[in-house]
């Protein structure tokens, strides 16, 4: 089943504008996502009717401001399945997210010598929180890798995994090989050997539904700009019975019980870890991006997407020349690719002057470059509101510039 | 001819192209028949790195005048590195310090020069100047 | 010369709605303060037409975005006059920004035994991540008290710094007391020392203009909620020379250089310290409500808030049993006070019935509750939009509850 | 009187009041006269603290009926707590689990009682319902 694309495209008015004379067709969604509209008058309503600082107040506008608030984050528990509100907080991204644990965890559990696993295939934000905590502990980072096609190897995971591993990270898609990680099973062996594991969830939690109970992981971390809702808010999701044994990550208003100068004793859950003033507006807005997503059959949307992936992956490969990074079996939203000969930064910038917004460059993921021994990538990434005609325009494109590139080429041999 | 002459010079040559895709399409010409770098001097020191792409500025100072050197990894960028040498090399410190390659946002390309795009070409400008200052002091005091 | 304040109210369509019934009177503004429309239309503008992931990128939304992005940071840079834009870091609170100085400074100057100077009016934001850090690396927390009206005890600073102190961390306005702490002086005195200083800005950057190098200031820190901005986005201005030997602070994506799992090499300033995806429509947003009240002179503004508080302070003192906490010299738009055998929560909650929003509790800075030896108190802080008769009715609304208070308490003696 | 009739009675008490002024005035003067609870209980185990405002609880068991006593520190909270203890003081742990204080809602300050507001009312409800809960399991071992 398709849904109603066209009326999607309604709420997002960005998506309705010539770029460089041509109409922008947005093939960035990896990078960030567009707002609807909806998501962007529930923040305006709340603004200009309803806002107060939260929480230990008397007044109304602050405690519908709270409540607000609170809603928003039993929008994310139901949305996450989390078994409580307490194991839901709000951040302000993916990148803070796993700072916070990495933190956290660290301080609680995490001495010299200890382990800390990351994959091949994570983005910097999931590997300097880990490389910065190990040189502070002492610690030893480990790397699962990847094999050419873009899939984890798996059947290292045993071997890699000893007594001294504290903990493990990977991405649940992977931002540039697009890959969909088998995590549960990731989750099932780690658990074995009683090490928890984090997820990334950046570039999952735009495409799937996601069920933390069901995935059984211990942490799960992500973005509201990347899945419709605002920038400068996220989400972490962790289990009660570590976020209970973690120290606070950032110290200051709400997190805090009772301050002496002798002694200070933290809030409970989750505010132990929202420190200062929180962005209520952005959680509202970021559960308002929920709701709207959840006005669909999630699987419907998710569906389509693949469609997009499928069909743009088919038309890529027709053209001579052009590598893609990452073939896994189970691949969502997101191509990487190389022409021959055509640098990324020219090919990103010709794309855009056919109106064509993709991603190029080195997508925070140096050693995926280091793996393919190349300097950059060009990313295509797609939404549920793209269709299938802007992949036709895509390959298009790439076939006229290609040729442009193809007489330039001869001259220089 | 001077260094304001040749921009002007550049200008006219765009001045041909009506549609942005010729533009370019010069562009990568230009860079694609730049004569590459001496590979000796394709090395860390020399490189200036963009986020996007990267360039090698290499440089000499005789008889009262630099001669610069550069390539990028970009076509595009190339292009326009080539045109920058066409002005800025082999001129004397004073003349690069006293110019501005204003000629980028007279054939609508200034955006590759804005300081938010790093790709390496502002700041191969700036290290031209750096070094026509550090030579202007040089030669002064002799 | 008096500001036209119908006309200011007009860009705050929030102050214009009915609360229990009635008009709603907003004395919470040390809370938060409201934004007016001309903020929120530029940051729905841009949502709407141009959002799209910032820095290296080839297409024109991603490029629009960080020149926007970017635009704000230089129009921060000129509000505090910073010598540069490498010198302005955006964070999402005073908060942040303060544990980011107190984690990042910590690693790179503090280790056991050496000291830190905190005063005893501050924020818990400006205590907690102090007493984090220096709980992590074995160092002592120094506190320089305040008089009981409510002024900092400056003649101890002397005596208090040793060769051991490592950094001194004041509020410019007291959150709670109001407080004008005479700063300049205070950094002075400290740098004869060698000792720098933060300065913890929530509440002055909403009332004055500030010039971070007149001051001279090492860091300060304040919050975009808090003076007509968004929620979610704040900034830490740092000198260069502190700055460039701190480690990042969070690690990810932007302030990154070249990852390998064997090293990390960390960007320039200020990108270094800003790790992730930013709140890059937070900061539109942040510059647009600086630009707004710049539309004003700054000093016409400050002058007004200045008599509203006057005034207040006036009336308030007409009323038998209220006593005021705080009464330094120099005070900028905050009022703490009790009267006599009401708790603060009861006030507040009828105050609420009223229409008139005040803050009470502990107010996030329980040393001073302490202090004076209180559980709680209520507070009234001032913005430019308020008006004089909303002081009159505030004073009516105290001496009516006050009365009905004042059989109870007959009742029960 | 059962639970709910005593909840019947406050409801038409409340309903006598068009002004929200006399109600609340008539929640200080209730909150006002409730004995105040003795200073032995009046300890930390039994300090229900919200941010706002403090509450101690303290129960007894006798006779198959649990005798609460409270206080709280502000008078509109302690009005409230009056009439909590009205309803759920001296009451079998069964009639105590198996009713809601809804009079709050109807006499329109549920706002009171909403778990964001921390004036320790909600958690005042909640600990009293444990306090059944483990009369309750007590009772039945026997
Ligand atoms: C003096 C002071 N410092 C710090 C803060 C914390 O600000 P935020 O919650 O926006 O991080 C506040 C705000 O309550 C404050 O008044
Ligand atoms: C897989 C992955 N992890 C983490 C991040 C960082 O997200 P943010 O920049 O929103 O913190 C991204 C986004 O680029 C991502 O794709």
């Amino acid at each position: 089943m398709i849904p109603d694309i066209s009326q999607i495209r309604k709420d997002f008015p960005i998506l309705d504008q010539l770029v460089n004379g041509k109409p922008l067709i947005y093939f960035d969604n990896a990078a960030t996502s567009h707002r609807p509209v909806q998501v962007i008058e529930r923040m305006n309503e709340f603004s200009l009717r309803t806002n107060g600082n939260i929480h230990r107040a008397t007044h109304t506008l602050a405690n519908k401001t709270t409540e607000a608030f609170e809603a928003s984050r039993e929008t994310v528990r139901k949305y996450l399945n989390a078994a409580e509100v307490g194991e839901v907080i709000f951040t302000h991204g993916t990148t803070e997210s796993i700072n916070l644990v990495a933190f956290s965890f660290g301080e609680a559990f995490i001495g010299a010598g200890d382990e800390v696993i990351v994959t091949e295939m994570e983005h910097h934000a999931n590997i300097v929180p880990w490389q910065m905590m190990c040189e502070r502990k002492g610690a030893i980072l480990k790397v699962l890798p990847f094999s050419n096609n873009g899939e984890l190897q798996i059947e290292l995971l045993d071997s890699l995994i000893t007594e001294k591993t504290k903990i493990l990270a990977v991405a649940h898609v992977s931002n540039t090989l697009g890959t969909v990680n088998p995590i549960a099973e990731i989750i099932a062996k780690a658990h074995l050997r009683k090490v928890p594991v984090l997820v990334d969830g950046a570039q999952s939690a735009p495409h799937f539904k996601i069920d933390v109970q069901a995935l059984d992981c211990d942490f799960y971390a992500f973005s509201g700009h990347k899945m419709y809702g605002p920038t400068g808010i996220g989400v972490l999701y962790g289990k009660r019975k570590w976020l209970d044994q973690m120290p606070p990550f950032l110290g200051g208003g709400e997190m805090i019980d009772r301050v002496t100068f002798a002694k200070t004793t933290y809030n409970q859950l989750p505010y132990k870890f929202e420190a200062g003033t929180p962005d209520y507006v952005g959680a509202i807005g970021l559960a308002a991006a929920i709701q709207y997503v959840q006005g669909y059959d999630h699987q419907i949307l998710a569906d389509y997407e693949h469609q997009l992936l499928i069909a743009a992956t088919a038309k890529l490969k027709q053209i001579e020349g052009l590598k893609i990074y990452g073939e896994a079996q189970q691949k969502a939203g997101v191509i990487c690719f190389n022409i021959d000969g055509i640098h990324p930064f020219d090919l990103g910038t010709l794309l855009d002057q056919l109106g064509i917004a993709v991603r190029t460059g080195r997508l925070c993921a140096d050693p995926v470059m280091d793996h393919y021994n190349v300097e950059n990538m060009v990313r295509v990434s797609f939404s549920f509101y793209n269709t299938m005609d802007e992949i036709e325009t895509l390959y298009k494109a790439l076939i006229r510039l290609k040729a442009m590139f193809g007489t330039m080429n001869m001259n220089s041999k | 001819m001077t260094i304001d002459e040749i921009q002007q010079e550049i200008v006219e040559e765009f001045s041909g192209f009506e549609d942005w895709m010729d533009k370019y399409a010069y562009l990568i010409e230009i860079g694609n028949e730049l004569a590459p770098i001496d590979p000796k001097y394709k090395i860390e020191s020399n490189l200036i790195r963009g986020c996007q792409s990267r360039v090698w500025l290499h440089q000499e100072f005789t008889d009262g005048k630099i001669k610069f050197e550069a390539e990028s990894d970009a076509l595009i960028v190339k292009g326009l590195v080539a045109l920058l040498l066409r002005i800025y090399s082999d001129r004397t410190p004073m003349e690069i310090l006293a110019s501005e390659p204003k000629f980028i946002d007279e054939i609508g390309l200034r955006q590759h020069l804005s300081p938010t795009r790093s790709n390496g070409l502002l700041a191969m400008v700036k290290q031209m100047k750096l070094y026509a200052l550090a030579y202007e002091k040089i030669s002064a005091k002799k």
